[in-house]
C-alpha cells in the first residue's frame, strides 16, 4: 500500500509512540518482558483498549493487530438492545472529548450470536464490559456471558444510573457498588474487574467496598462528568446536556486516583484516563497500575495502541530494564 | 447603545461587570497593564490567620491543557495583610472580595474577626477546598464540616459570605445547599480538581507535594457542568470559575446560570485577558441584540424541564 | 484458561488506510472556503462518491479530534480534492497548510451513494452541499447518466465550482436567495418545478438539514428513490465509538440510531427521521 | 515595571544542536531590561500548552530596540518557539525579576554551566561597559555546547572553559578553575555570578569568605505567571525570623538572582 508520497502516519510529533505502524510488528524484543498478570489472566503486555472506544474490535482491525494487544476489551453490553442517547453525542473540548453515547449496543443476544464468534479467533484474553439498570440485570449478564465460550473476564461498568433507585449512580454509593459486585461475582466463575467512576468525594472508599465484595481487579477512571454550551445557539452542546470527559485533559486526575487506590487496595489495577503515549502509560504503571487502557488516543490515531506497546518496549530497553513488572508501583515519594 | 454589563451579585452588591480574578491568580498592579478598577471585583489571594510558608517546590507543572499546582496557600497572615496589603487594594474603584483560608473552623473565624473593623471590604470568600493540605481530602468536601465552618463564619460578620466549593465531591449541589443553610450569600465554583503527574525518568512525582490542584482549559467542562447543576439546585447567586480563558468560555458560564465569573490560570498566559473578556462580552451582547447582561444569565437553561 | 475456537476467516482486503498525504495545492475560493488537493493515490483509487476522509487537523493535541471531510473530487494522478469551510480551529489549521506539507488522513470511510447507469438523475446541492455531489456528478456522467444539477446558495459569490461543473457537462440549474444568479429562492423550489415535468430515476442531495428534509419530502411525493449525505460531529470515524449517530426510521416506523460514519454518511432519504 | 507586549522575531538561528538564538524586536522591553532579568514568552496559539515560558535575556540592545534569547529546545513549548521565523509575532511579559547590581569598580567572575551561560552574557556586556574586568568560566558536556564563547571573549579579560570529556580545561570544575585564576592573577574580585548548575552555586559558598567576594546565583524554576501572582516558582531562602529558619521566596519576583549563601540548598 505504500507508494510515492504516501507513508504511514503514526509517528506524529508529540504523539503516540514513535514507530510507524506495522501490522506485522515483530514479537517483543528478546530479553524484555512485557507480560503481566491480572486476576489470573496472563496478558502478553499491559496495554488494552478502553471499553467503548474500540467497538467490538473489528472496527480497528485495519490498524491494530488484535493478537498483539494485552487483552481485548469490548464495548459495554446490556441485557437488552440499548438505543443510546439522541445526537449530538460528542463535542470536543480543550484537550478533551465530551461524549454522551448512552451505552448504545445491540444487547447480549446479538453480542453472543454476532460479535463473539469473530472475537474468539484472537489469542489475547477477551474482557467483556457489562452494565445493567438493576442488580438483577448485572447478575443475569454475568451468568449468561460465563456460559458463552470465549469470554475470559468481565469488566463491570458501575457508572450508570440505577433506574429503580431514582437514577442514583451505582458507582457513587459504596454499598450499591458492593452489591453490584457481589451479584456479578456470585454468578460467574470468571475474573471480575470493576470499573470505578472518578465523580466521587473519595474513590478509595468505593474501591475498598467493591474489593471486599469480591472484585478481582479494578479499572479506573471512567470519564469525568462535564458539559459544554454552544454560545451561538445558547443551548447545551450535547443533547443529553451532561457527558463524560476523556482525553489528555483528564490525565492528572486519573493518575491521582490510580495512585490513591493503589495505596488502598491489594488487587491489580487497570489505569486509564487520557493516555496518549507510552510515557503516559508508564506514569500509570509507576503510580501502581498493572495494566493500562487506551481510549481517546485511538480515536485520534487508530494505531495508538500499537505505538504505545512499542514505546513501552523502547523505554525498557532504553532504561536497561528487563521486566515491565519492575515499574509497577515503583514511584518513589 | 452600549449594553449594560452590571450585575447585582448580591443584594446591595452591584458589580460594574461580572468579571473578576480567581483568588491567587492576580496581583493588582503587578503586570501594570491596566487599572484593576476596571474589573467587576478584585479577589485577593487567600489570607490565612498566621503566616503560612506554602508547600515545598516544585509547585507547578503544566499538563496537557492544564496547570497542576501545589502552592499550598502561602500567606503573610491576616495581620500583615491588614496593615500592608489592604490599604492599597481599597483604593481601586471596584468591589473587593477577601479570600479567607484556614485549616479549622476557628481559623476562618479568626481571619474574619481580624478584618471586621476594616472598611472597604465587599465580601469574604471562604476557601475550603485547597486540596494541598493534609492527605488530599480537604475538609471542604465533608458537608457537615462545611456547614459548621460557614455557620461559624456567619456569626462573625454581617458582610456577604461567598463559599468557594471543591469539585472533588460526589454531589456538589448538596455542598451548595449546606453552604446556603449555614448562611452563605453566594457560592463560587469550582476550585481545582485534584491531580498528579509523574516524572518517568526520575520515577518521582513532579510536584514537591506529590499531588496538586488542576486548573486551566482542561477542567472547563467539569466546572461548567457543576455550575449548571448548582445553579439549578440552589437559590443562591453562583460565581462560575474553572478554565475560563476567553470571552466564549465566560459566556458559557453565564448562559449556564452563573451571575459572575472568575478568571484564573488564563491570567498567567495573558495578563490582559480579563479586560479582553469584559469587552468581548459587551460585543457579544450588542451583536446578538441584548441590551443587558442579565438577559443572558441562565439563558441556556430555557426549556430545561423538557430535556428530562 | 480460554477455550478459543480458531476460526479461519478470510482476510478482507484492507480498504481503510491511515497515511500522510502531501498537499499538492491549497487555495482560497471564497470568504472562508478553501479548495485542497492532496496526493493520496491509494485512497483516490478506491474512493466512491459520498465517502469521506477523516483528517487530523493538528500536529499536536490541540485540536484533539480528526475532522471528517467529504471527498469533493478525484483529480489526475491520485489527487484527492476537498472543498471546505473554515469553521473552527481544526479547519483553520488545515487552511494554513501549504503545498508540500503532509496531512494525516484516514479513509476512505463511510457508505457512498448508490450509482445508476444511463439514467436521468437529479442532484440537489444547498451551499457547501456541493461537496460530495460534484464527485457523484463526475462519476454519474462517466456512467452515461444525464445529470440535472440543482445548486442553490445565499448569493452568486457562494456558488463555488460553477465552472468545474459546467465543464463536466452537467445541466447546471442555479438558485440564489437574493436572485443574484439563476432562480430566486430555495433550490428545492427550483427542483420542484422540474419535478412536475421530468421523471428522475434517482435523486441525491446534500446541504442544510431543513433543505434536505424538504428534498426528502419532494422525493417521496414524486416517488423518486433518493439519497442524502448527512453531517455529524465524529470521533473515531470507524464505527467504534457510536458518537456520530443520526435518527433513522425502519419500514415499520420504529426509530433507531445509526452511525453516520459507517452506516452513512449517505442515507436513504426516506429512512431519515427529519423531525428528530 | 512589567509590560505585556507583542514582539517581532528579527532572526532565529541554530547555534548548536538543540540550542537556538532568538532575536526579538521589542523596544520598550529592550529599554527597560537589566542584566539578570528575564521575560515570559509565548509563541503559540495552542491550547494544550497553557503557560508562557520564562527565558533569561542573553543580550539587551536598547539602541536597536532588541532583546536576544539563547535557549535550549527541551519540550513542546521551546519546540514551538524553534519553529517560528523572522517576522512572526510572540507575546512577551517582562522584564521580570530583580536583575543584578554591578559593583562600582574592580572585577567580576561569571560561571556558567551549559545553557546557564545565557543570562551571563548580558552581565558581561554591562560590566565591560562600566569598565569592570570580567572573568568568564564556561563548562559543558562537550566542546560544541560551550555557548557564546566568542561573544564572551569580547567582554572578558579571560574566558576559561572546561568540558566533561576533558577536551577543555581537563574536565575540571569551574570553581577550581576560578580559584586558579584568583591565586595566579589576584584580580580585585567583587562579585561572582553563576547559573546552570546547583553544584556550582553551592561550591562558591565557601570561597566567598576566603577570597572576599559575594556570589549570586540566577535560579531557574518552572513558572506560571512570571509576575508574582501565582507563587508557584519559589525557592527556599534562609530567614532567621521564621521558626523554620527559612521562607519561600518567589524566583520570578524576589529573584531570579539570589546570594548563594542565602539559598537553602
Amino acid at each position: 500500500m505504500e507508494q510515492a508520497g504516501n507513508r504511514p502516519a503514526v509517528n506524529l510529533k508529540g504523539q503516540a509512540g514513535g514507530v510507524p505502524f506495522n501490522p506485522h510488528h515483530q514479537e517483543t524484543a528478546p530479553g524484555v518482558n512485557l507480560a503481566v498478570e491480572i486476576a489470573g489472566l496472563r496478558l502478553a503486555n499491559p496495554v488494552l483498549p478502553a471499553s467503548g472506544t474500540f467497538g467490538f474490535g473489528a472496527e480497528y482491525a485495519p490498524f491494530v493487530e488484535l493478537n498483539r494487544l494485552g487483552a481485548i476489551v469490548v464495548k459495554t453490553i446490556t441485557l437488552h438492545p440499548t438505543p443510546g442517547n439522541p445526537p449530538p453525542r460528542l463535542t470536543e473540548t480543550y484537550s478533551g472529548l465530551l461524549n454522551s453515547i448512552g451505552l448504545q449496543n445491540p444487547g447480549l443476544e446479538v453480542f453472543i450470536r454476532e460479535k463473539l464468534p469473530y472475537l474468539r479467533q484472537f489469542t489475547p484474553p477477551l474482557i467483556v464490559n457489562i452494565a445493567g439498570r438493576t442488580i438483577g440485570e448485572y447478575a443475569e449478564l454475568a451468568a449468561r456471558l460465563s456460559e458463552a465460550a470465549g469470554v475470559d473476564a468481565l469488566e463491570v461498568n458501575i457508572s450508570c444510573p440505577n433506574v429503580r433507585e431514582g437514577g442514583i449512580v451505582f458507582g457513587t454509593v459504596p454499598a450499591m457498588a458492593a452489591r453490584v459486585t457481589a451479584a456479578v461475582k456470585g454468578n460467574t466463575p470468571l475474573p471480575v474487574i470493576v470499573k470505578l467512576t472518578p465523580n466521587v468525594t473519595d474513590i478509595t472508599v468505593v474501591a475498598r467496598a467493591v474489593v471486599e465484595a469480591g472484585a478481582d481487579a479494578l479499572s479506573l477512571i471512567n470519564t469525568l462528568q462535564g458539559m459544554a454550551i454552544d454560545i451561538d445557539t445558547r443551548r447545551p452542546a450535547l443533547a443529553s446536556v451532561v457527558g463524560g470527559l476523556s482525553g489528555p485533559a483528564v490525565k492528572p486526575v486519573a493518575l491521582y486516583n490510580v495512585w490513591r487506590v493503589a495505596r488502598t487496595v491489594k488487587v491489580p489495577l487497570i489505569g486509564m484516563g487520557g493516555i496518549m503515549t507510552a510515557r503516559d502509560a508508564i506514569e500509570f504503571l509507576l503510580a501502581g497500575a498493572t495494566a493500562v487502557a487506551v481510549g481517546t488516543a485511538s480515536l485520534v490515531n487508530p494505531g495508538a495502541l500499537m505505538a504505545i506497546i512499542a514505546g513501552l518496549e523502547d523505554y525498557l530497553l532504553d532504561q536497561g530494564l528487563a521486566d515491565i513488572r519492575d515499574l509497577i508501583g515503583a514511584l518513589e515519594i | 447603545m452600549a449594553a449594560d454589563l452590571s450585575v447585582e451579585l448580591l443584594p446591595g452588591l452591584r458589580l460594574k461587570n461580572p468579571v473578576m480574578p480567581a483568588s491567587g491568580t492576580y496581583e493588582c498592579g503587578s503586570a501594570n497593564v491596566y487599572n484593576p478598577g476596571q474589573l467587576g471585583a478584585i479577589v485577593t489571594k487567600s489570607v490565612a490567620p498566621v503566616p503560612w510558608p506554602g508547600n515545598a517546590p516544585p509547585r507547578l507543572h503544566e499538563t496537557t491543557g492544564g496547570l497542576l499546582n501545589a502552592v499550598g496557600i502561602p500567606s503573610e497572615g491576616v495581620v500583615a495583610f491588614r496593615e500592608k496589603v489592604l490599604p492599597t487594594l481599597r483604593q481601586y474603584d471596584t468591589a473587593l472580595i477577601i479570600s479567607v483560608a484556614g485549616e479549622t473552623t476557628e481559623e476562618f473565624a479568626r481571619v474574619i474577626q481580624a478584618l471586621e473593623g476594616e472598611a472597604g471590604i465587599s465580601a469574604y470568600e471562604l476557601n475550603f477546598s485547597c486540596p494541598n493540605l493534609g492527605d488530599g481530602i480537604p475538609f471542604g468536601t465533608n458537608p457537615d464540616l462545611l456547614y459548621q465552618a460557614v455557620a461559624r463564619a456567619r456569626q462573625e460578620t454581617k458582610r456577604p459570605i461567598i463559599v468557594k466549593l471543591s469539585p472533588n465531591v460526589t454531589d456538589i449541589a448538596l455542598m451548595a445547599r449546606e453552604a446556603q443553610k449555614a448562611g452563605a450569600s453566594a457560592v463560587a465554583l469550582i476550585n481545582t480538581l485534584t491531580g498528579m503527574a509523574i516524572d518517568v525518568r526520575r520515577r518521582r512525582p513532579v510536584l514537591g507535594n506529590t499531588f496538586g490542584g488542576l486548573s486551566g482549559p482542561a477542567i472547563k467542562p467539569v466546572a461548567l457542568r457543576m455550575v449548571w447543576e448548582v445553579a439549578g439546585a440552589v437559590d443562591l447567586p453562583v460565581i462560575g470559575v474553572g478554565g475560563i480563558s476567553n470571552t466564549s468560555d465566560a459566556l458559557e458560564f453565564l448562559l449556564a446560570g452563573a451571575r459572575a465569573i472568575q478568571v484564573g490560570t488564563a491570567n498567567f498566559a495573558n495578563p490582559l485577558v480579563m479586560p479582553q473578556i469584559i469587552n468581548g462580552i459587551a460585543s457579544y451582547l450588542e451583536e446578538n441584540g441584548f441590551s443587558k447582561i442579565t438577559d443572558i444569565i441562565g439563558l441556556a437553561r430555557k426549556g430545561e424541564e423538557d430535556w428530562g | 484458561m480460554s477455550n478459543k475456537i480458531k476460526i479461519f476467516v478470510q482476510r478482507v482486503k484492507v480498504l481503510i488506510q491511515n497515511l500522510e498525504a502531501e498537499v499538492l495545492a491549497s487555495c482560497r475560493v471564497g470568504a472562508d472556503v478553501y479548495l485542497l488537493r492532496l496526493q493520496a493515490p491509494t485512497i483516490a483509487e478506491i474512493a466512491r462518491p459520498g465517502q469521506f476522509v477523516h483528517v487530523r487537523c493538528s500536529e499536536t493535541l490541540d485540536p484533539l479530534l480528526r475532522r471528517p471531510l467529504s471527498i469533493h473530487d478525484i483529480g489526475d494522478g491520485g489527487g484527492l480534492v476537498f472543498l471546505y469551510q473554515v469553521r473552527g480551529r481544526g479547519t483553520a489549521w488545515l487552511a494554513r497548510q501549504q503545498a508540500g506539507s503532509r496531512i494525516d488522513i484516514l479513509g476512505p470511510l463511510g457508505r457512498g451513494f448508490t450509482l445508476t447507469t444511463n439514467k436521468r438523475i437529479a442532484l440537489v446541492a444547498g451551499g457547501l452541499g456541493i461537496v460530495p455531489l460534484l464527485f457523484i456528478a463526475r462519476q454519474a456522467l462517466e456512467n452515461g447518466n444525464q445529470v440535472d444539477f440543482f445548486y442553490g446558495a445565499r448569493d452568486r459569490e457562494r456558488l463555488y465550482q460553477r465552472e468545474t461543473l459546467q465543464a463536466m457537462g452537467v445541466n447546471l440549474l442555479l438558485a440564489t436567495d437574493d436572485g443574484s444568479a439563476g432562480f430566486r429562492g430555495p433550490v428545492t423550489k427550483l427542483w420542484e418545478q422540474y419535478l412536475k415535468e421530468r421523471r428522475y430515476e434517482r435523486a441525491y442531495a446534500c446541504g442544510p438539514r431543513e433543505e434536505l428534509a424538504e428534498f426528502a419530502h419532494l422525493a417521496a411525493r414524486y416517488d423518486i428513490p433518493a439519497e442524502v449525505s448527512l453531517e455529524e460531529r465524529m470521533a473515531c470515524g470507524l464505527g467504534a465509538c457510536r458518537g456520530c449517530v443520526t435518527t433513522l426510521r425502519d419500514t415499520t416506523g420504529n426509530r433507531y440510531y445509526e452511525n453516520v460514519c459507517t452506516g452513512g454518511p449517505v442515507f436513504d432519504a426516506a429512512a431519515v427521521e427529519w423531525e428528530g | 515595571m512589567l509590560m505585556y507586549l507583542q514582539g517581532k522575531i528579527v532572526t532565529q538561528k541554530v547555534v548548536a544542536p538543540e540550542y537556538n538564538l532568538l532575536v526579538i524586536e521589542q523596544p520598550a522591553i529592550a529599554k527597560a531590561a537589566q542584566p539578570g532579568q528575564f521575560v515570559m514568552l509565548k509563541a503559540w496559539e495552542r491550547r494544550d500548552l497553557v503557560l508562557p515560558r520564562p527565558f533569561s535575556l542573553y543580550r539587551i540592545l536598547p539602541r536597536e530596540g532588541q532583546i536576544q534569547i539563547l535557549y535550549k529546545i527541551r519540550g513542546q513549548g521551546t519546540a514551538e518557539m524553534a519553529r517560528r521565523g523572522a517576522g512572526e509575532e510572540v507575546e512577551l511579559i517582562g522584564p521580570s525579576g530583580k536583575g543584578i547590581t554591578l559593583p562600582a569598580t574592580g572585577a567580576i567572575a561569571l560561571l556558567g554551566r551549559g545553557i546557564g551561560a545565557a543570562p551571563l552574557m548580558a552581565i558581561a556586556e554591562a560590566a565591560k561597559g562600566q569598565g569592570l574586568e570580567v572573568y568568564t568560566f564556561l563548562s559543558a558536556r562537550e566542546r560544541s555546547l560551550l555557548l557564546g564563547e566568542e561573544d564572551f571573549a569580547r567582554y572578558s579579560r579571560r574566558v576559561v572553559t572546561s568540558t566533561d570529556d576533558g577536551q577543555e580545561g581537563g574536565g575540571r570544575l569551574l570553581t577550581d578553575l576560578l580559584v586558579d585564576i584568583i591565586e595566579k592573577e589576584s584580580p580585585s574580585l567583587q562579585r561572582v555570578y553563576t547559573c546552570g548548575s546547583r553544584r556550582l552555586a553551592r561550591g562558591l559558598i565557601p570561597l566567598q569568605a576566603r577570597y572576599g567576594f559575594i556570589a549570586y546565583v540566577l535560579l531557574e524554576e518552572h513558572m506560571a505567571c512570571g509576575t508574582g501572582a501565582c507563587k508557584g516558582c519559589v525557592c527556599k531562602v534562609k530567614d532567621p525570623a521564621r521558626p523554620e529558619g527559612y521562607s519561600y521566596q518567589k524566583v520570578c519576583q524576589d529573584g531570579a538572582v539570589f546570594p548563594v549563601g542565602e539559598v537553602v540548598w
